[in-house]
């Protein structure tokens, strides 16, 4: 579904990121680990066109869509939950929900259904939500593409303990559904019972890769670049 | 006395109307795409022109309004195309330079097409002439029509604004423009489609004066600081504001006018009154417009700066 | 990057002309005027009425003859460098212009003073016909305050005694209702001051509807007058006679049309003022440009042949002070009839009432109805000391 | 920088050879020229200091230079004609006004400060319009240019021109060293990140208006030039047009290097002189080009010369 290809990217002249390599394929769970600053969210903003990728290839579905325009990307099947969540402030529930939907098996009934707070608050704008509606609201709004693969960046981060479960089923419940997604998050043990695969950057560039059995098998990773 | 003040009020409303039609647009450009235009008020000025020409070439101002609005339109994708595309990503500072040029291009091309005389347009049969409105005063029926025309298109607006997908994804952009386009939304495209509906709505303002007003290369600019002034009275980017500014400025420069000085008289010296009045009546807006930033830095709906 | 700024400031004198070659067999003329920005139309009449003459007589005062015309920007200060320029680089011998009073006063200090001599074809401010006289300066118009005299003595002869007054809120505006309240000495019902360069007159309009006054007097000029005159007749108040100066011409009848039509306005001249120089003079303008003339292509008409005769009797642009005693002899054929020049270096001629009338042709001009001064001189020429 | 100072020494070199190279072609009026150039080159210096350095995109800086015009005008109507105590009114008034709308200003950012600077500036210029005793808007006459230590020898052309040379030349140093200063490094940080800068406790307000008003001061002496060359002073000075030409002229040359400004002011003005020779349209070429160096360079033309020689900034 997605592959990325000794991606590089730079903030005017410093670089930051220095080669990522990674695929998600169909149906798959892949997450993006490390501490924080060593490129995550970069890599993200350079998947969707957001920054210009200086060297290397992003792939989506088989076609080349490198610096290709964010619109273009996204319609190629990706859907993007922002690092913190980007709500739109002048729309209401509905409206967030509905501005950049585009027609799919995701329709506004089924996210409704997925997360009820929201039906409940359809009315409200964005900016009286509060930070776990506001979560499920970004969700649901890039489940409203209808993409194939999701990408989410710290969709956890600054929630209380209940709404993060709630966000770590809903993602389970994608995962049921077929939906492909790629995660980025610091709560490693929910990533265990749900990823596939782990990839863990430092500094710009991909450091190990493995799947469940082998980062539970390999303790010095953890220690060394996630230190939980 | 009282009969004259709501008169007057009408004339003031009357003038916040047309001005909104200009700063719509503006305040649509400028707050969405963060896009400061100074053309703006030359394709005002040649939508008047334009509404000139097509209604003595058809015989009728319906007709040439009918051909004016279209032009306008593709004159405004035109221009998006050929200049204002390259120019979103850039400082303030180069889009003042390229549209400061872009409006002595305008102007002379106007003066070499249409000549430096001013011109006019027939006003239509059916809004001609005035009716009575209270006692012996009476009110031009064109004027009531630019009245209603304006609040048609406010209404338009709004519904298009609030209640269409379009809408939401105007508003959507003016505050996450990123994050639009990374959802699946052309925002370039979006871009194009809202310059050229405000270079209408200005084309539009423009062919609705034509009739009242003389139409001349010097009108652009003169309502271009006035547009300007009410968007960020209203705050940059908020149609609501840009019709409440709109409003405002053309109240109060419409009753400080003509009720200032009879103010001013009674608290000073008649001659002294006469002075002041005529060194106030034209700083008003400013006035106001610097009083309402002072205390609000955003204007009045603007998110904060 | 200096090499290139000198290579341009070369390449700029190259193209404006080698510097002031002194030649004597050539009579130079500057021609300064507004030519650009809104009130453009009114340089364009003077400019056009000028040089019509100049075609007409070929070899002005029998020398060659070179015309540089350029164009002020309405901009005192630009224009006071391009009288400069004209005098200094251009070597002109008289200098026809400008239109706005302000611009005068930036330009007759450096015309006069580098040696040439200015020729108003419109502006006519006080101070210059008054404390400020110059030698050097001709009026061939009028003095800015007269037509609205006429005006008052037209209000005061019909025996109006509530009259509106209107003016844009600057100086010519001030001394537009001054000049009318000299010789009108009836009721003021009320007297306005508006924005320069307003638009929308409708506020002034409902207290003048409220008011009801015998009579509206304008001084509007330009794009100011078309809006005031159309919104005047939009609003239903043309059964209040209209009167006015400069804002219903030849220059803004194009755009007022109908709604002009029956307004009065005080003038020295209107196409139809019955002498043969000016019935050759409309039909050969209107020939050539396909528009009906107003007053400043026939004050700019004028000053070509009064330069033209001045120079024939001074023998030359050679002797200045000849050329001045000629020019104030002022025997030439004027498109006014009787055409002489006060002490102060202004017109002393004949005012009328004019009114607006559509002609069968379909075009709109003013007409004269009644003279109303005859013979009449400004009222500063008395504080004009000329030495 | 070295390629600054050389820049600045060759502009300055070129303009200090007008008026000779004047004589030598038979043509004083370059002088003229000369000495308008100089005058929006000050203005245009100064508004480079405050909009290259704060951030501070001021459309009202014509406001200034009509002020210090004035100055000259108001008191040589009073008698009093030196040159010196001309600019001292004229550096004391545009500071007073500067003071005053600056403090209220700088509570705005971005898109409203440009405004709300425009709207001090109309109020400036409608103010001097509806100041009858002054000419409104006619504007009034100077009888004569300005005296010198007594002397009336600023009536030559040459010899005020590098009078007014002098005072450019002074400007720049003067803006220079401020630039160069604590005060300069602490204005761009706080054009970078007022927020840091308020942390870290350094109020940026405080500087940044210290700084517009230097910048209202040093544009005034701008009008003193301006009012000394056309002996003619006007409201018109403080059009909003005029405004948007300083603007044009900074952005021109380069923002925020202060010779840049100079040269936008040399290049705008030569370019109008260049184009008005040979055509009646020429604000037609005059826009195009400005179109057209904005979409071709981001650094306006300094930029696009640098581009085009294949230098680095």
């Amino acid at each position: 579904m997605l592959q990325v290809e000794g991606l590089e990217a730079s903030y005017g002249d410093s670089k930051v990121l220095h080669g990522i390599d990674l695929s998600v394929g169909d149906g798959q769970v892949v997450t993006l680990l490390g501490r924080n600053g060593m490129g995550k969210t970069t890599t993200v903003r350079t998947i969707f066109g957001l920054l210009k990728a200086r060297a290397g290839r992003v792939v989506i579905a088989g076609t080349d869509l490198t610096n290709a325009a964010p619109h273009r990307i996204a319609r190629a099947g990706l859907g993007l939950v922002p690092e913190g969540r980007q709500i739109f402030p002048t729309l209401d529930v509905r409206e967030n929900l509905l501005a950049a939907a585009r027609p799919g098996q995701w329709t506004l009934d089924r996210v409704l259904g997925l997360f009820p707070r929201l039906g409940e608050r359809a009315g409200h704008m964005g900016n009286q939500l509060s930070g776990g509606e506001q979560q499920m609201l970004a969700i649901g709004r890039a489940l409203m593409t209808n993409p194939r693969l999701m990408v989410l960046d710290e969709a956890t981060e600054g929630l209380a303990p209940l709404i993060r479960d709630e966000i770590w089923d809903c993602l389970a419940a994608l995962k049921r559904a077929g939906e492909a997604i790629l995660v980025i998050d610091k709560n490693i043990d929910a990533l265990m019972r749900l990823a596939d695969r782990h990839v863990v950057i430092e500094k710009g560039r991909v450091v190990w890769t493995g799947d469940n059995a082998a980062l539970q098998a390999a303790p010095e990773v953890r220690d060394r670049y996630l230190h939980v | 006395m009282t009969n004259l003040f709501l008169l007057q009020l009408l004339n003031g409303v009357q003038l916040g109307i047309l001005l909104f039609l200009i700063a719509a647009g503006l305040t649509l450009v400028f707050g969405i795409m963060d896009f400061v235009n100074l053309a703006h008020g030359v394709i005002y000025m040649v939508g008047a022109y334009l509404l000139v020409s097509f209604a003595r070439m058809t015989g009728g101002y319906w007709t040439g309004l009918a051909l004016t609005l279209p032009t306008v339109l593709i004159l405004g994708l035109a221009l998006e195309l050929l200049v204002f595309r390259h120019l979103y990503d850039r400082s303030h500072l180069d889009q003042v330079l390229a549209t400061f040029g872009l409006v002595m291009v305008v102007t002379e091309a106007v003066q070499i097409i249409w000549g430096a005389a001013p011109l006019t347009a027939a006003m239509p049969e059916a809004l001609s002439g005035s009716i009575p409105l209270i006692g012996p005063l009476r009110y031009p029926v064109f004027r009531l029509a630019i009245i209603a025309a304006g609040l048609l298109t406010g209404l338009g607006l709004w519904y298009i604004i609030t209640r269409t997908r379009i809408g939401m994804r105007l508003r959507a952009g003016a505050t996450h423009r990123g994050i639009v386009s990374a959802l699946g939304v052309d925002i370039g495209k979006l871009f194009s489609l809202i310059f050229a509906f405000g270079a209408m709505l200005a084309g539009f303002a423009g062919a609705l004066v034509a009739p009242i007003l003389s139409v001349d290369p010097g009108m652009g600019e003169s309502v271009l600081i006035l547009a300007f002034v009410v968007i960020v009275i209203g705050g940059i980017g908020s149609i609501k504001g840009a019709f409440a500014g709109a409003l405002l400025v053309g109240i109060v420069d419409t009753l400080g006018r003509s009720f200032g000085p009879i103010v001013l008289r009674a608290v000073l010296e008649p001659a002294a009154a006469g002075q002041a009045g005529r060194v106030l009546a034209p700083m008003l807006v400013y006035i106001l417009m610097a009083m309402v930033l002072a205390v609000r830095p955003a204007g009045l709906f603007g998110a904060k700066a | 990057m200096t090499r290139k700024m000198l290579t341009i400031l070369a390449a700029t004198t190259c193209l404006a002309g080698p510097a002031a070659a002194q030649d004597d067999d050539t009579l130079k003329i500057g021609v300064l005027l507004t030519l650009s920005g809104p009130a453009a139309v009114l340089g364009e009449q003077a400019r056009d009425g000028f040089q019509l003459a100049a075609d007409e007589i070929g070899e002005i005062g029998g020398m060659t003859t070179e015309i540089i015309i350029a164009d002020d920007e309405q901009k005192p200060d630009i224009a006071a460098n391009k009288a400069r320029e004209l005098v200094e680089r251009d070597g002109a011998d008289i200098v026809v212009g400008p239109i706005f009073s302000n611009i005068a006063g930036a330009i007759v200090q450096p015309v006069t003073e580098g040696g040439a001599i200015l020729i108003s074809p419109n502006a006519g401010p006080s101070n210059l016909a008054g404390a400020e006289c110059n030698k050097a300066f001709f009026s061939v118009s009028y003095q800015n305050d007269q037509n609205h005299e006429v005006m008052g003595a037209y209000a005061k002869g019909q025996g109006y005694d509530n009259v509106f007054l209107i003016a844009p809120n600057y100086q010519a505006g001030q001394d537009s209702l001054a000049g009318f309240k000299h010789s009108y000495d009836g009721g003021v019902a009320g007297e306005l001051f508006t924005q320069l360069g307003q638009l929308d007159f409708s506020a002034e309009l409902a207290q003048i509807a409220a008011m009801q006054p015998d009579a509206v007097f304008a001084f509007m000029p330009g794009g100011m007058g078309v809006n005031l005159v159309k919104q005047y007749r939009q609003a239903g108040l043309e059964t209040i006679p209209f009167l006015s100066a400069f804002t219903v011409d030849e220059s803004t009848l194009p755009a007022q049309q109908d709604a002009a039509v029956g307004f009065f306005s005080g003038t020295n001249w209107a196409p139809d003022l019955d002498t043969e120089k000016n019935k050759a003079f409309v039909a050969a303008f209107e020939e050539k440009f396909g528009k009906v003339p107003a007053s400043y292509a026939a004050h700019g008409y004028d000053a070509a042949y009064l330069i033209d005769a001045a120079v024939r009797a001074a023998g030359g642009v050679g002797d200045k002070d000849a050329l001045i005693a000629a020019l104030e002899a002022a025997d030439f054929d004027s498109v006014r009839g009787d055409f002489a020049f006060g002490p102060n270096h202004f017109p002393v001629q004949d005012f009328y009432l004019a009114e607006v009338v559509k002609r069968d042709d379909g075009m709109f001009a003013t007409s004269i109805v009644e003279p109303i001064f005859e013979d009449y001189a400004d009222t500063y020429v008395g504080d004009c000391q000329m030495d | 920088m070295r390629g600054r100072a050389l820049a600045a020494t060759l502009i300055f070199a070129a303009f200090a050879a007008v008026p000779p190279l004047a004589y030598w072609a038979n043509d004083p009026y370059l002088i003229v020229i000369a000495s308008r150039i100089v005058a929006f080159a000050i203005a245009a210096l100064a508004l480079d200091l405050i909009l290259g350095y704060g951030g501070m995109v001021s459309f009202g800086h014509a406001a200034f230079v009509g002020i210090g015009a004035y100055s000259v005008a108001i008191l040589g109507q009073a008698g009093i004609t030196d040159l010196m105590l001309q600019l001292l009114a004229a550096i004391v008034a545009a500071s007073a006004f500067a003071l005053v709308t600056g403090a209220i200003s700088l509570r705005t950012r971005g898109v409203y400060f440009i405004m709300i600077t425009l709207a001090f500036a109309q109020m400036a210029y409608f103010f001097f319009v509806s100041l009858s005793a002054y000419g409104g808007d006619d504007g009034m006459t100077l009888s004569s240019r300005s005296t010198l230590f007594g002397s009336d020898m600023l009536r030559d052309d040459g010899i005020f021109f590098y009078v007014s040379l002098g005072l450019l030349g002074a400007l720049f140093l003067i803006a220079t060293r401020i630039v160069g200063s604590r005060f300069g490094r602490v204005l761009r940080g706080s054009r970078e990140n007022a927020l840091r800068m308020n942390a870290i406790g350094f109020s940026p307000f405080r500087y940044q208006l210290v700084a517009y008003v230097i910048s209202g001061a040093m544009a005034s002496v701008a009008g003193v030039v301006l009012a000394n060359q056309t002996k003619f002073v006007s409201p018109a000075f403080m059009n909003w047009h005029v405004s948007g030409e300083l603007i044009v002229m900074v952005v021109l040359g380069g923002v925020g290097n202060l010779i840049g400004a100079v040269f936008g002011a040399v290049v705008a003005l030569v370019l109008q002189e260049f184009l008005g020779a040979f055509t009646d349209h020429w604000q037609l070429w005059f826009g195009l080009i400005l179109v057209g160096v904005t979409l071709a360079s981001r650094d306006g033309v300094g930029g696009l010369v640098r581009r085009l020689t294949g230098g680095k900034r």
